[in-house]
């Protein structure tokens, strides 16, 4: 019972933040539209009536936080062991490479097999890719920082030679593969959008990941990892087996968005499949606490402000770009918890006495610690 | 964004026409594809007085929200795509809205009740230019050019649209210069004018005294290794041609392309269908006009009668990089 | 004279107090010696006084003036210089570098390397330091290590020097050798304050005592010559503390773990060279030595976090080999060297502290899940067992006093039923009353038959417990005795790599 | 056919050239390195550089100021990396990346703000070739020489400046102090903070240069997405030569060199896409089996005060 209240103040002192770190970006957002001499009231109502205020409006919303829910589950869970996972965007590039191959050149399976098969293709190379990280990092002591970023230049070109040259099809004018085959399609959930079922599939990753981070002995070892190396170690945890566990599952993640997106977005590999969505993945991340099941919201958050922007961009002159900046800005509010603090207890400087910051002080403290350990 | 007729303003609204263009990814300011297009679009409006909205796709998964969210819309008496990345969204959306109207510009669509797509002979854009640098890489006369017989091609990305437009510049130059060696690289991306600069660079420093690119806001860095080198670039836009150094400019009007389907919607000609556009419709050509460079009326000859010959359809060109040596083995320019 | 008065210096940590209203002076020329359980604040108040902690409220005097320090370089400037608990060193800079970075001297805006050599040079003259200039830090062993951190405080001059736990990681010559110092240093008026846990040491050095309890200045004033060591004890913990009685081992039973020829190389240079020993049921088997002499190595290798140039391991007559997990199952338990670095998580909570290593057994998990319910008891079981002091089993180690978290290693490993433990520095930093209760814990063990390997740099401590000792230098045994055999002094010199047989023959 | 000295020489010029950027950037993250902060936000800083130099360059119509600029806007993004990450101790790879959000969109919106434009800027005024012809004259390396801007002679003035800074001055052991252990940099006396956003200010100053050679030194003209990814390869480099300013120049020059070798490789033999890997494969390479001795320094994302 104590428990259950720790852990409900923690949530909400985290909660309370993110409204907050929320709240402040839209300001700051608001503030530069109005210097841009443009009208904040009409640019946040075309977002907002954009991306909620209609049912297609919710459904691209939907759709657009699809990927990012991958992207931003994929970074968390490297960074579960402390490891940073620049390198989404090229496990993306080449799961969705091999989810076009197995789904396209595959022919007379069922669906129930070429569908689970086609999304495991991508998930199998997205992690390869992740153990090939661990493997120079382990081995030659290469970062993978370093590593993730060299690999995304030399993946994107990989996959642009094959999309270009001996995957193309003779008629087509563009890079990429052939369409795949019926029975390697998502089912789209609604007619007439982008949403389809890999919203499950990214929700289910999500949970699974949850649980098995806070549930399992795996994962208790994960965070172990992830928080003390030696100490770790000292436990009998095999810190290899557990930077190619974690980065394994981090660039399956990665690389089933990308199969994914083929099969459920684009039906076929196409240059630019990814709108930048590894990178976009660590702001989803760290706007989600690092936490599987908040990335599901802060990648909605997200997914409502890029479709919102969409309707911006047709109904009026401001430049869209503004959603990115507040984007920036939303990331550098909710990382610093203590940025937050400092800007309401200017609010509150006169008046309140000092034993009450104190008190306030110490939830925070208590929040973060829990938030690293993973809870909410 | 939300464009106005310019009649709007004066609050006389010449007729209800509305179009909406889809642009290219990335969006405006690439000096090049969507500049034109959206120029098209520009001109069409202040011409016919029809009022528009566009956006600007920041990926390639925007395309189909994107033209649903006008489609669906029902406002629009065309919808216009632009760019051949779009054939997937638009050929998925206008079966979703088979009243809705859609062209498409610069890929050829066909067996669509809505659909008609504009595109051109992409070889054809740059045939003539090609011609034209084959002619002038030989000759004295003009004060940039060297002794070396070779001329040189910055390509934007490595991709089928692109690569035609090299051989046809390939097979101009080889069509007048069998001899003539052409280096050519790919810059990788439509804005990196760095880069672009240093392949432009190294091109003139291995001998070419002609250059020409393909590549956007890219070619920016093409222009200005031209200038530093003091030697001779051919761009594909107006906007950003140099009137000392450029020798010409290759043209694919994608703006007449768009004028053309905003025109035949005013006009009520609009029908489904695909028109492949090129140097006999004025669509393709090589453009000299405001450049201050002096090219020898023997070799302007020379040029105009070989683009008589392609509108004549004497000539087939080649599409493939590949396929220029045994198509310039095959043809030969006689006087 | 008073040089410095602290009043009513108070500090808070989010809801820990940590000192409470708390009064201290330090007189000019003196040795005080500051004593008080894990977690009483001594550190805490140090800091205060070094401007590295800013307190909640209280006054500081300087000299009768009230100064305000805000980060160090304020207490620096007035002449205080402080030795940390923890090393405060950069092991990739060379030990001058270590020295002097802060108040380097310069030639413009140059460092003055040749300068700052010969200064640290004559430094270590006068002093009689053993240590070389240019050395790497992360090569020293914690001895010279400690060495650097005097001497950091030395070359600033310091005219009061605070020492926190100095000679927790010193042999007793080495302490022996620091103390030589600090009495030359009291000697040209130097006021140092001293932190330590070693009764022993505070008798030896000490003019003055003052003991913090929870917080509060219990006694400022303390004469160490009108008190006992166990009254001093009882003022620190408030209770009769009974340390250092032998209690022998009754019943020795057959080889438990076999060790023969453990090799370890380290960048190509031996560090455990060729060590052979039985150890068996019932019996604590000590190692003594300098740090450095190869322990770290050693215990690696019997609890497989390392790899040996070659081993040849028994246990219970079977060979064994294999990684840190092989060697947990096999119920060798493991009591690592340094808590925070190697044996506990400390933003993790105690209960998920308690199962560390043993998080796969049977009774922690279900299915493919761990069972929450049997670890919270579990954990509420040795909680009350151990006497862990934490106001929650979820509570973050980081909010546990030193002591405490020790408590936490040692409850993990003993409960688990080892068969062989091996028990690095068990004691280390810890109070009094926590190393009555470890080591009762250890002879408990013993007595129920279980083998136990101890290692700690605390003779004393290897003196008592030990059935058997084996001494170690340069990662070789060159010596081994039964218990009572040889005196401190005779070990101490076979730890130094000392002749036994010339040195009695009286020779040096 | 060209002579492989010729051929050799075009690749060196261009390798100069292409380096000078990754020159100043990755000096740049050394600074940040080694006051212990985590330099994820380069290539923010450098479009901040690109994007204002052009700036500062079309409101004075100097070259000179617009590198002033680009300077300040550099070391003005690097504060937003300084504050979130050293003040309020937000994780540097996060606030790395807030940075180059930001610069990015700041970039494109002031373009559509300032001269209604999408895309690029204006043409302003630029930096050129320097005019020394007894430069030209020297033996073998004259031609190349004479190939460069001022700014590459100023790059490599810095280089050595900020070598002797790191190595030989007592600012500069302070500064590796505080990136190596800052709580013992703390505990004699070193103000941890001042240092790290020095570093950090140092790193948006470089890069903002770094920057400024793209967009006026190389061009005379800001495009949007002009750094192309070149502010990441620049952590790469400052990595791959072991946090050193000589190391991240001769880094650079081994990164450009590739790079320029790939557009001689390219053409119809090997698909260009495939050539385009060289560089980066290589680097990887290389970083797998000549560097392990390098490691960073030991105290990056830690605090002197936890
Ligand atoms: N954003 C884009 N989307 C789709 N296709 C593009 C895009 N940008 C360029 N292209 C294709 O690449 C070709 C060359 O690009 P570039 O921007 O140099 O155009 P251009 O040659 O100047 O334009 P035009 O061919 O219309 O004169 C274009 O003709 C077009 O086929
Ligand atoms: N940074 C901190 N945050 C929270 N609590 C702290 C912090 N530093 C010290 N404490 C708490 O303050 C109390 C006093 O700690 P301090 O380190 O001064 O004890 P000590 O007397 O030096 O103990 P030891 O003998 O174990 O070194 C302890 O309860 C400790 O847990
Ligand atoms: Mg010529
Ligand atoms: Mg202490």
């Amino acid at each position: 019972m104590k428990d259950l209240k720790r852990k409900f103040a923690a949530g909400l002192g985290s909660f309370k933040l993110s409204f907050f770190a929320l709240f402040f970006a839209l300001l700051t957002g608001a503030i530069a539209i109005a210097l841009s001499g443009y009208s904040p009231i009409e640019t946040y109502k075309a977002i907002i009536v954009g991306s909620l205020g209609s049912k297609q409006g919710i459904i691209l919303s939907l759709s657009s936080a699809t990927p990012l829910i991958f992207t931003g589950l994929a970074f968390a869970t490297a960074y579960k062991v402390k490891m940073i996972n620049i390198g989404a965007e090229g496990q993306l590039y080449l799961g969705a490479m091999a989810g076009a191959v197995v789904g396209a050149y595959i022919t007379g399976l069922p669906r129930l097999v070429h569908i689970p098969l086609t999304l495991l293709s991508g998930a199998l190379v997205g992690g390869l890719i992740g153990i090939l990280v661990v493997f120079l990092k382990v081995k030659f002591g290469a970062s993978e920082i370093i590593t993730t970023i060299m690999l995304n230049e030399i993946i994107l070109l990989f996959t642009s030679y094959l999309s270009s040259g001996p995957l193309k099809p003779e008629d087509s004018v563009i890079p990429q593969t052939h369409v795949i085959q019926e029975t390697a399609q998502l089912t789209r959930l609604a007619p007439r959008s982008q949403l389809s079922s890999a919203i499950f599939i990214a929700i289910a990753a999500a949970v699974l990941i949850h649980i098995l981070i806070k549930k399992t002995p795996l994962g208790y070892e994960i965070q172990v990892t992830g928080l003390n190396r030696r100490a770790a170690e000292t436990a009998g945890i095999s810190i290899t087996k557990m930077y190619l566990i974690t980065f394994f599952l981090s660039g399956a993640i990665a690389g089933l968005c990308g199969s994914s997106l083929v099969m459920g977005v684009n039906r076929r590999f196409v240059e630019g499949i990814s709108a930048n969505y590894g990178y976009s993945g660590i702001s989803v991340a760290a706007l989600g606490a690092y936490n599987p099941l908040s990335i599901i919201f802060s990648a909605t958050l997200f997914g409502i402000l890029k479709s919102g922007a969409i309707t911006l961009n047709r109904t009026t002159a401001v430049p869209i770009e503004f959603v990115d900046a507040i984007q920036a800005v939303v990331v550098a509010y909710v990382a610093a918890p203590r940025l937050i603090e400092a800007v309401l207890s200017l609010k509150n400087k006169i008046g309140l006495k000092k034993e009450k910051s104190l008190n306030r002080q110490q939830n925070l403290a208590e929040g973060e610690v829990i938030k690293d350990d993973g809870n909410i | 964004s939300g464009g106005d007729s310019p009649t709007d303003s004066e609050g006389a609204i010449d007729n209800e026409i509305k179009i909406a263009m889809v642009l290219g990814e990335g969006g405006l300011g690439d000096l090049g594809f969507n500049d034109e297009a959206f120029e098209g679009l520009l001109k069409a409006a202040e011409d016919f007085g029809i009022s528009y909205d566009y956006v600007e796709p920041k990926s390639v998964n925007d395309f189909e929200p994107q033209l649903r969210m006008f489609a669906e819309s029902g406002e629009y008496d065309l919808v216009i795509a632009v760019g051949a990345t779009q054939v997937d969204a638009v050929k998925l959306v206008a079966s979703e809205f088979p009243d809705q109207r859609f062209s498409i510009i610069d890929v050829a669509v066909e067996g669509y009740d809505n659909i008609h797509s504009s595109s051109a002979r992409n070889p054809e854009q740059h045939f003539l230019s090609g011609v034209l640098s084959g002619l002038v890489t030989l000759d004295d006369r003009l004060p940039y050019t060297n002794e070396e017989n070779i001329l040189a091609f910055a390509i934007s990305i490595d991709a089928p649209i692109p690569r035609e437009a090299a051989a046809g510049f390939m097979a101009g130059a080889k069509y007048v210069n069998p001899d003539v060696e052409i280096i050519y690289n790919f810059i990788g991306g439509y804005r990196d004018p760095e880069k672009a600069k240093e392949i432009a660079l190294t091109a003139f420093d291995r001998g070419a005294d002609i250059i020409t690119h393909n590549a956007g806001a890219s070619g920016l860095g093409v222009i200005e290794a031209a200038r530093e080198r003091g030697k001779y670039v051919i761009g594909t836009s107006r906007q950003s041609a140099d009137v000392d150094y450029s020798l010409a400019v290759s043209v694919k009007k994608t703006e007449q392309m768009v004028y053309k389907e905003v025109e035949s919607i005013v006009k009520g000609t609009w029908q489904a269908g695909s028109s492949v556009y090129g140097i006999a419709d004025d669509v393709c050509d090589y453009d000299i006009s405001g450049l201050k460079v002096e090219i020898p009326e023997d070799i302007l000859e020379i040029v105009e009668d070989i683009k008589q010959e392609i509108i004549d359809g004497k000539l087939e060109l080649p599409y493939k990089i590949e396929d220029v040596d045994e198509w310039a083995a095959r043809n030969q320019y006689k006087k | 004279m008073e040089l410095i008065k602290m009043t009513n210096i108070s500090k808070y940590f989010h809801h820990v107090v940590a000192l409470d209203g708390v009064d201290f002076y330090l007189n000019k020329g003196e040795i005080l010696s500051l004593l008080g359980e894990n977690g009483a604040g001594k550190t805490t108040l140090m800091k205060i006084l070094y401007g590295m902690i800013s307190p909640d409220s209280g006054e500081i005097y300087y000299k009768g003036q009230k100064v305000n320090f805000h980060r160090p370089l304020d207490a620096i400037n007035m002449g205080i210089g402080m030795v940390h608990q923890h090393f405060m060193l950069v092991p990739a800079f060379t030990v001058l570098e270590n020295i002097v970075a802060g108040a380097e001297p310069s030639k413009g805006i140059f460092l003055d390397i040749e300068k700052a050599r010969e200064e640290v040079g004559e430094l270590i003259r006068r002093f009689n330091f053993n240590i070389s200039l240019d050395d790497k830090v992360e090569r020293l062993s914690v001895g010279e290590q400690q060495r650097v951190e005097i001497l950091k405080a030395l070359y600033r001059k310091a005219e009061v020097l605070i020492l926190d736990e100095p000679t927790a990681v010193l042999t007793p010559t080495e302490v022996d050798e620091i103390f030589v110092i600090l009495d030359e240093l009291r000697k040209e008026g130097c006021s140092i304050v001293i932190i330590t846990h070693k009764l022993k040491e505070t008798f030896a050095i000490a003019d003055r005592i003052s003991v913090l309890r929870d917080g509060k200045m219990i006694a400022n004033n303390v004469d160490p010559k009108k008190l006992s060591e166990n009254e001093l004890s009882k003022m620190m913990v408030g209770r009769e503390i009974n340390l250092g009685v032998k209690r022998p081992a009754k019943n020795i039973g057959k080889v438990r773990l076999r060790v023969k020829n453990l090799v370890v190389k380290d960048g190509g240079r031996k560090k455990v060279d060729n060590v052979s020993f039985d150890l068996r049921d019932g019996e604590i088997l000590g190692i003594a030595g300098v740090e450095g002499n190869g322990q770290t190595e050693l215990i690696e290798a019997l609890t497989g976090l390392r790899r040996p140039e070659s081993m040849e391991l028994e246990l219970n007559g079977k060979k064994l080999e294999g990684d840190a997990n092989t060697f947990l199952r096999n119920k060798i338990g493991h009591v690592p060297e340094d808590r925070l670095a190697m044996g506990l998580v400390k933003e993790m909570s105690v209960k998920k502290n308690l199962i560390l290593g043993y998080h796969r057994e049977e009774d922690f998990c279900k299915n493919i899940f761990l069972d929450e319910k049997n670890i919270e008891k579990y954990a509420e079981d040795l909680k009350a067992k151990y006497g862990i002091k934490a106001s929650h089993i979820e509570d973050p180690i980081s909010a546990l006093s030193g002591g405490n978290q020790q408590k936490v290693v040692i409850a993990r490993t003993f409960s688990r039923d080892p068969d062989v433990l091996i028990v690095a520095h068990p004691t280390r930093g810890v109070d009094v009353g926590a190393i009555e209760y470890i080591h009762g814990k250890l002879l408990e063990l013993r007595d129920r038959g279980k083998a136990i390997l101890l290692i700690s740099a605390d003779l004393d401590e290897v003196m008592t417990l030990s059935d058997r000792i084996l001494v170690l230098y340069e990662g070789k045994i060159v010596r081994e005795c039964q218990q009572g055999e040889l005196s401190d002094v005779e070990l101490g010199l076979l730890m130094t790599g000392g002749n036994l047989e010339m040195a009695l023959g009286g020779e040096i | 056919m060209m002579e492989i000295f010729n051929i050799l020489e075009i690749i060196i010029t261009s390798t100069l050239r292409m380096s000078v950027p990754l020159i100043l950037a990755s000096t740049g993250a050394t600074f940040s390195m080694r006051s212990g902060v985590s330099d994820l936000g380069c290539e923010g800083m450098m479009i901040g550089g690109a994007f204002f130099g052009v700036l500062g360059s079309y409101i004075f119509d100097n070259a000179w100021i617009g590198l002033l600029f680009a300077a300040l806007f550099g070391m003005l993004f690097a504060l937003q990396h300084a504050v979130l990450h050293v003040t309020f101790k937000v994780n540097a790879t996060l606030s790395g990346m807030s940075v180059n959000l930001l610069s990015a969109a700041t970039a494109t919106l002031l373009l559509q703000i300032i001269w209604g434009r999408h895309g690029n800027s204006p043409r302003v005024s630029a930096f050129s070739k320097i005019q020394a012809d007894w430069l030209k004259k020297l033996p073998v390396i004259g031609e190349m020489l004479a190939e460069q801007n001022i700014l590459f002679y100023l790059s490599l003035v810095i280089v050595i400046l900020a070598w002797i800074y790191m190595f030989k001055t007592n600012s500069g052991l302070r500064l590796r102090m505080v990136g190596e252990n800052p709580q013992a940099a703390n505990t004699v006396g070193i103000n941890v903070v001042a240092y790290k956003y020095f570093g950090v200010l140092m790193c948006g100053l470089l890069c903002g240069l770094g920057g400024a050679y793209l967009s006026l030194g190389q061009l005379n003209i800001f495009v949007d997405g002009m750094t192309g990814g070149r502010g990441y390869i620049a952590i790469v480099i400052n990595a791959f030569g072991g946090f050193s300013p000589i190391g991240s120049l001769l880094g650079s020059l081994f990164f450009g060199f590739f790079e320029s070798l790939q557009t001689i490789f390219q053409g119809k033999l090997i698909p260009s896409n495939i050539v385009r890997m060289m560089p980066y494969i290589l680097t990887i390479i290389v970083l797998s089996i000549g560097i392990r001795s390098s490691k960073a320094p030991a105290g990056v994302g830690k605090y002197h005060d936890e």
